[in-house]
């Protein structure tokens, strides 16, 4: 998307650009090919002296300094922009936007940029940007003026002001505008109001830029600012709470997609299964394989990728789960630590050989575009990948309970744990059971995987960090029961993510898993134990 | 009863066998070079790739004739990220497999578990990685950076080129984090960094949700000052946090990271677009340009037949390390370890990244340090270097008690610990 | 209640639990003298077992009074303090200790100290040895004697729990259906053997073997819902038209 | 009552296992340091240490069959213990350096030094003294199992819910040892150790007495352990094991007998820590790694759970595998481990004695059996049970 717009606006700005003189062009590319001799230094200077041209073909040459697309041709010192070809470089000449052919690499030189380069040309663009026909690109050139700001930029704003129509545009301007004014050298009652006006809208960026202006505002100004500074203060402490929450939903939901798999394979089936994390990591490695194929052959299906992967991974790990099943587990019903013993062999056997397939390091598993990045709700930073996790592992224990409660499936599956034998004289063939309920088990914890794989680190190691977590999970809850397997989970995560900010990450676990110790003395059976006569043998 | 003493009778048997096989190519005629790095457990996804580079040194060696005009013969073991298996190992590749030299360990643990293997035995270890340094022992060199060869260099760095006033120091909790973030506290101070300017912070091994810190650090960031973080955070846990990072929108621009921990190898495992511009500290960064680098990269990727493979600054310590054992070796004519450690001070190789290091007294090596930003494509791009090379100090100045702390492993003195200002050598005889 | 506390030998009164809302006892009271036997009936799910279970400590009333010996509340006991106390009791299911002799599930049961030390250095007396023999007559089961108990029959099984029971020497017994897949003389053997048994001691016999009742011949309870239906001998209890619909008739 | 204890604890197996690690305890050492490294009797320095790990492997293993094999307690934390015992005696050793660090420091251990703590935490103090180190060796993994198991006993705590709470104990411990604000040297633990008892801990001499005290020490605990199991005591374990409702109804107070057990065991672990740790040269917080325990149950599962001398070949014979297979097949040894513990529970359930016993007794039954036949079926008892009986 912001691609197109980028396109679209270069397009537009070089239309506008064939009146201008050819004095100027010339003036423009000595400041351009500037950028190509200059150190690290100095290209700051460079930058600020491009921007107050004002010319908009210095939009283009900024954004792909900013980018790292600018090389300097070796031979003359000429500065192009630049775009990758295989081996060759594409070379645009960067005033009159045509094509200057392509060359090898090793023939040019980079333009260097550093991290105050990039905030040079971002601020740089968010002036010379504001008047921007396009709606999408003024928002964010108020945005990043918003990021950087620069007392120089408060004439810009107050003229982009003037013309804006915009609502929401405008909104961020006054914003922008009383941002810049506070550190500008206008009357302290003009800033005065300013402070007002940021104290409305609250914020980080508002704590930010207020506190820095504290050091150096006048006695009149100071109080204003403090109490700005409280008031802001107080309702960021009221929304910390509510992110801690959120927080805890968010480790609640990881915990949760961990944990149901296991919720099946061992809080149903009774199987203490050790290698529950592998097929995890399978299916994170599931995802990892798709997103390769897609890259190479199907770029435009990136964004689907974990649609597709969510099958392929319940199929992969199903299957594996069913290999299991027929090959070792059969034999041990009964015996359920001896399953133990032996899941955690087949453990040390899948991790082995996805290490011996895929190498010992990591795998890059990458966010599609609607899993990356944050949105602000009122004060709370709310992150789409986390956000959509919790809304995963709710449909994944909605469809769980779906399954196990009204289809003849679960009907078939929840008369074979209760009770085998009864069962199986009533003519349900309970060894194909115990298998389709180990692959189903295993099937959503490759489907966790998928989703896993998009937060934390893709390799062989990736389930053994999920394993002791899970069953804390199931045992929390209360072994073979769906809805403590719930409960459990996000109850463990918000009271992990409570207790973090007080007792730090490493103690707060520790308290948790201590708390756990003592519950199960206070109820031997977990959260949501099956109460009942159940005599004793 | 008679099954059970057959049982242990085969037992010992299997033990003894082994034991004589590997004695019967002793026999042969190659100089052993011993490789113990872990290839399962959880640090197998760091030092496989050494055990790799390694084995791709020794073959490239021997290719060129050998040493002593012996070939070269690596033996590997699995010490599986298991600590004391680390010095059961050490002890079989010196006693049983007679190595002549090990190139092993990553973390500081495994090394500290085979330092009295190594001096018990009196054989010789090559050490590659970074570490908190407070160390120097007569048959260890330390091929990797010490704190002043990579942390102090990359605070000066922000504090010049980014003026950087606030500092988070966030690290994994062991010693390595501990050590230099005591260490970058005290430079800090001494630069006139306020205490409360300064947020230090730990989280456990393999830490995956950094919802909670990342937004700390966010709120520590916006009070008006420039603020950068300082991360010591172990290989593992790097990817979750910043994936974490990328989400939250803290951009390199506005708060960025210098990593310690984080190198080539440890991006290939993320998309780093939004990374694009933090930064991380080393003493080589693939993406240096010169034809020794690029020779031994194509080899590399040859020898992988892995054509996105990607090098990392511990190897090119193992390239450092491998080449000032076989010089040494060659100029004292034999792989004894005295004569090899007396001969190895001084040696002077081309390291990786344009220049020569030496071997230093205090068996650490002179480096330059590089600071690189995180690029789009996974490399890193040099935006700083210093001027000259960096002699590593193991006994680090900011610390009271290591301040007076000096080793020099020459005749006369022949000490890891002279305390300069008692006149003493502190663990000697020991 | 007119009769007073002390003379019994067990005392329940109003007791009451429930398992997650289902009532399993409802205001149950129920005497049991020195001496006596016992015999109750009742359909499935009358709260037979629910009862002996509160008597010996298993599971909690929510209300109600339990008194041993008139005056040791049970309540505030726990299994091993109430089988101390000299409460035996017998499962539904034979319930031995498979991987012991027959010696050693006999010797295990035997009234003697049962703390950490006094069994780690416990030496087989004479004495011991002596009642233990005279068990295994008992119960019939000399021959077995070293024969591990997962060897033995469903009913030697049965008896060989009787015999624990019996080593155990306690005051009151608690029998929950003791011929449960026996054969007619084994059954018949039994009740002998349970008469024989209370001569010394008070036996509560849960059990749905109506002959089985009657030829033990005692004051029988009927159970329905949680509390008590009828009291009386076997007759009287059997010719109760509430009994009849609830039980028998069905 | 002692005596009698000890007398019955001897079984032939026992006597002749006991009679091995006598033998190992007085041979080993003598080949090590009395023959010439050419000798072809020789046991290499390098040998002796190994074992010595093998035996104190051994000594956690049958440690946890006490619990796990005669009282059903499937413990996932017998690290944790071991580890403890070899913390208590690793701080002694710490003390025992004195001002030889490398900071010449006499009262702070190196890392407390760089680390730039003051002064020393008050749970160091008294570890500088031999006797209450292993006072310590032994009082606070049996306390920590002590209180654990007052409270998980008492609430009835069974099964795979005890499991889990044991792994969730080792696990806390574990991020508790890693934090470097404990004080026990966080991730790097306690290492560069000099020497034990004024005896130099690299001395060829000390391995072999510390392999010979490990031996010494196995087949003390082998001894009590056996007669824990053979007395009354232990049959109520057993009978606990199998029907702990049973037990209970028959007056026995099973969370006192698991306590006991369960105290004991952790205290046989804890000393098992203490002599792995000289012998290895460091003790971190990898030690508490809840992939440790399992571990443990595992060798006691490949020997033979509930035989004593079962889980004593199990350890042993994993970890000879394991040191074998690291070495000779590095990249390949997992897939042999894991298999082995899969087709282990397949085909040997007992475990490797349990399942020779199983053989042995039919065998013997069979010949009974035929002898009953050629006597004219003369009333015996079966062989077979006394046999298993035994166990």
């Amino acid at each position: 998307m912001y691609r197109i717009i980028q396109s679209v606006l270069v397009a537009l700005l070089l239309l506008a650009a064939v009146p201008t003189g050819l004095r100027a062009e010339d003036g423009l590319r000595d400041l351009v090919n500037a950028l190509g001799e200059a150190k690290l230094s100095e290209v700051d200077e460079h930058i600020a002296a491009l921007a107050k041209t004002g010319d908009p073909k210095v939009v283009p040459v900024l954004e792909a300094l900013g980018e790292g697309n600018l090389y300097a041709r070796k031979a003359d010192g000429q500065v192009f922009l630049t775009k990758e070809s295989g081996s060759n470089l594409t070379l645009t000449d960067p005033v009159s936007g045509e094509s200057a052919g392509e060359a090898p690499k090793a023939s040019l030189s980079k333009v260097k940029v550093n991290n105050s380069v990039r905030r040079a040309v971002r601020t740089a663009l968010g002036s010379l940007t504001l008047l921007s026909p396009d709606r999408n690109a003024r928002l964010k050139a108020v945005q990043s003026v918003l990021q950087s700001p620069n007392a120089d930029a408060l004439g810009a704003i107050e003229n982009a002001l003037a013309a804006e129509k915009d609502g929401e545009v405008r909104a961020m301007l006054e914003q922008a505008r009383a941002t810049t004014l506070i550190i500008s050298d206008r009357p302290t009652e003009e800033k005065k109001e300013a402070v007002r006006l940021l104290k409305e809208n609250g914020g980080r960026e508002a704590l930010s830029i207020l506190s820095s202006a504290l050091g150096s505002a006048d006695e009149t100004l100071k109080p204003d600012i403090e109490a700005a500074l409280a008031s802001i203060e107080q309702t960021q402490a009221l929304w910390a709470a509510g992110q801690n929450v959120w927080y805890g939903l968010s480790l609640g939901s990881v915990l949760l997609l961990a944990a149901i798999g296991l919720a099946i394979t061992f809080g149903v089936m009774g199987i203490i299964n050790m290698a529950h994390g592998e097929m995890v990591m399978l299916g994170a490695y599931t995802t990892f394989l798709v997103q390769e194929v897609l890259r190479t052959s199907f770029p435009a299906l990136f964004d689907w990728s974990l649609a597709i992967a969510l099958p392929l991974a319940f199929i992969v790990t199903g299957t594996v789960g069913l290999a299991m099943e027929r090959g070792v587990i059969r034999f041990l019903y009964g015996r359920p630590l001896e399953t133990l013993l032996a899941t955690w062999g087949i453990s040390l056997i899948l991790q082995q050989s996805v290490r011996s397939i895929f190498g010992p390091t990591n795998r890059e598993v990458g966010n599609p575009s609607w899993m990356s990045g944050a949105f602000e709700l009122g004060g709370l930073t709310i992150t789409w990948n986390r956000l959509w996790i919790i809304v995963f592992a709710l449909a994944v224990f909605a469809g769980l309970l779906f399954l196990l409660k009204k289809t003849p499936m679960g009907l078939q599956m929840r008369a074979v744990t209760q009770n085998r034998r009864m069962a199986s004289s009533m003519g349900i063939r309970t060894p194909w059971v115990d298998a389709l309920t180990f692959a189903l088990g295993s099937g959503i914890a490759g489907m966790a995987g998928v989703a896993l794989s998009q937060i934390d680190n893709v390799s062989p190691n990736l389930g053994q960090g999920y394993i002791i977590d899970s069953f804390m999970v199931v045992v929390f809850g209360g072994v073979g029961n769906l809805w403590g397997t719930l409960v459990g989970a996000f109850s463990l995560g918000i009271l992990n993510k409570f207790l973090e900010p007080y007792a730090g990450a490493v103690l707060g676990k520790i308290l948790v898993l201590v708390l756990i110790i003592l519950f199960i003395q206070k109820r031997p059976r977990g959260l949501f134990a099956l109460k009942g006569r159940a005599v004793e043998a | 009863m008679t099954i059970r003493a057959r049982v242990t009778g085969a037992f010992l048997a299997a033990v003894l066998s082994t034991t004589a096989f590997n004695g019967a190519f002793a026999a042969e005629d190659t100089i052993k070079v011993g490789i113990l790095h872990s290839l399962s457990g959880t640090m197998a996804i760091s030092e496989t790739t050494l055990k790799d580079a390694m084995l791709m040194l020794i073959e490239e060696q021997n290719k060129k004739g050998g040493l002593l005009g012996k070939k070269l013969e690596a033996v590997v073991v699995d010490p599986a990220s298991d600590w004391p298996l680390f010095a059961e190992k050490a002890r079989e590749l010196i006693s049983v497999d007679k190595v002549s030299a090990v190139f092993g360990c990553w973390t500081s643990v495994s090394r500290k578990s085979v330092l009295p293997v190594f001096e018990e035995l009196n054989s010789i270890l090559f050490y590659p990685v970074q570490y908190e340094g407070e160390e120097s022992q007569r048959n260890v060199f330390y091929t990797g950076a010490a704190p002043n060869q990579q942390a102090i260099p990359a605070v000066d760095y922000l504090m010049e080129n980014e003026e950087v006033e606030r500092w988070v120091l966030a690290g994994t909790d062991y010693v390595y984090p501990r050590t230099t973030n005591k260490i970058l506290e005290a430079y800090l101070i001494a630069k006139g960094v306020k205490p409360e300017d300064i947020m230090i912070n730990y989280t456990p091994f393999g830490h995956s949700d950094w919802q909670t810190i990342v937004s700390d650090i966010k709120k520590f960031g916006s009070a008006g000052k420039k603020t950068a973080v300082v991360s010591t955070i172990n290989g593992d846990a790097n990817v979750p946090f910043y994936k974490e990072l990328a989400n939250q929108g803290i951009k390199a621009e506005d708060i960025p990271v210098v990593a310690f921990s984080v190198g080539e190898e440890e991006l290939a495992g993320l998309d780093t677009g939004p990374l694009v511009g933090h930064l991380a500290a080393w003493n080589y960064f693939q993406s240096v340009d010169n034809p020794t680098n690029a020779e031994f990269i194509e080899t590399w990727k040859a020898y992988t037949k892995n054509d996105k493979r990607v090098t990392n600054d511990p190897m090119e310590a193992h390239y450092i390390g491998f080449n000032m054992w076989l010089k040494a070796v060659e100029k004292a004519g034999t792989t004894d370890t005295d004569a090899v450690l007396d001969a190895m001070i001084g040696i002077s190789v081309p390291n990786l990244s344009g220049g020569y290091s030496t071997m230093m007294p205090n068996h650490h090596i002179t480096k330059p340090v590089l600071i690189g930003e995180i690029q789009s494509d996974g490399q890193f791009e040099t935006v700083w270097e210093t001027p000259g090379l960096v002699v590593g100090d193991e006994w680090s100045d900011y610390l009271p008690d290591s301040k007076d702390l000096i080793s020099d492993w020459r005749a006369p003195m022949s000490c890891g610990n002279f305390n300069v200002a008692t006149g003493k050598c502190g663990g000697k005889g020991s | 209640m007119t009769e007073k506390k002390p003379k019994s030998l067990l005392y329940l009164d109003g007791v009451s639990v429930s398992f997650d809302g289902f009532k399993a006892l409802n205001s149950l009271s129920f005497i049991v003298e020195p001496g006596e036997l016992r015999a109750i009936i009742g359909p499935n799910g009358a709260g037979k077992t629910t009862m002996m279970d509160i008597i010996t400590g298993k599971t909690r009333p929510d209300e109600g009074e339990v008194f041993f010996k008139g005056d040791i509340d049970l309540t505030k006991k726990d299994e091993a303090e109430i089988a101390q106390l000299g409460i035996g009791r017998k499962f539904q299911k034979p319930t031995v200790f498979e991987n012991h002799t027959v010696w050693d599930n006999l010797e295990l049961a035997l009234n003697r100290s049962r703390g950490v030390f006094a069994t780690l250095f416990y030496r087989l007396t004479g004495e011991d040895k002596d009642r233990i023999e005279e068990i295994l007559a008992t119960v019939r089961l000399t021959a077995r004697r070293d024969d591990l108990a997962a060897n033995l029959s469903h009913g030697q099984k049965q008896w060989l729990e009787i015999g624990m029971l019996l080593a155990q020497e306690p005051e009151l017994l608690l029998v929950d259906e003791p011929v449960a897949g026996m054969t007619d003389a084994e059954t018949a053997e039994t009740a002998i053997l349970l008469r024989e048994i209370a001569k010394t001691r008070s036996v509560v016999v849960v059990e749905h073997d109506m002959g089985f009742v009657r030829d033990l011949g005692v004051k029988v309870t009927c159970l329905a819902e949680g509390s008590v239906l009828a009291e009386g001998s076997i007759d009287f209890v059997s010719n109760d038209p509430k009994v009849i619909e609830n039980y028998l008739g069905r | 009552m002692i005596t009698s204890f000890l007398v019955k604890s001897l079984d032939r197996t026992i006597v002749i296992a006991v009679a091995v690690l006598l033998a190992l305890a007085a041979l080993v050492p003598a080949l090590n340091l009395l023959t010439a490294p050419d000798h072809p009797l020789h046991v290499p320095t390098y040998l002796v240490s190994l074992f010595g790990k093998y035996l104190t492997y051994a000594l956690l293993a049958l440690a946890l069959d006490l619990v796990w094999g005669f009282c059903g307690i499937l413990s996932l934390g017998h690290a944790a213990f071991f580890a403890l015992g070899g913390y208590a005696i690793g701080m002694y050793l710490m003390r025992q350096i004195g001002a030889r660090g490398s900071y010449g420091n006499p009262l702070l251990p190196d890392f407390m030094v760089f680390l730039n703590w003051k002064e020393l935490p008050w749970f160091w103090y008294g570890f500088d003294m031999f006797w209450f180190a292993a006072l310590m060796v032994v009082v606070v993994p049996g306390l920590l199992a002590f209180v654990f198991g007052w409270f998980a006993f008492r609430s009835r705590v069974n099964g795979v819910y005890l499991s889990i709470i044991t792994q969730a104990m080792t696990y806390a411990l574990l991020l508790a040892f890693f934090r470097n604000d404990m004080g026990f040297g966080g991730n790097n633990g306690l290492t560069d150790f000099k020497d034990i008892l004024g005896f130099n801990i690299q001395a060829d001499g000390t391995r072999a007495a510390l392999f010979a005290a490990s031996a010494l020490a196995l087949a003390a605990s082998l001894v009590i352990t056996s007669g824990i199991v053979r007395s009354k005591f232990g049959k109520v374990l057993v009978a606990l094991r199998d029907a702990e409702s049973r037990t209970r109804f028959l007056g026995y107070r099973v969370e006192h007998m698991k306590l006991f057990a369960f105290t004991v065991s952790a205290m046989m672990a804890g000393i098992a820590g203490a002599l792995y740790v000289p012998q290895v040269g460091i003790i971190n917080p990898g030690e508490f790694e809840p992939g440790n325990s399992i571990e443990v149950v595992i060798w006691t599962a490949v020997g033979g759970r509930g035989t004593l001398i079962g889980p004593i070949i199990g350890a042993i014979l994993v970890n000879g595998g394991k040191s074998i297979f690291t070495a000779a097949f590095p990249e390949f040894w997992l897939f042999a481990l894991g298999g082995l513990f899969v087709l282990v529970t397949l085909f040997l359930p007992k475990g490797v004695v349990g399942t020779a016993r199983h053989y042995l007794a039919k065998r013997r039954a069979f010949r009974a059996s035929a002898r009953k036949e050629n006597e004219n079926g003369k009333e015996a008892s079966l062989p077979a049970a006394e046999s298993l009986a035994a166990e």
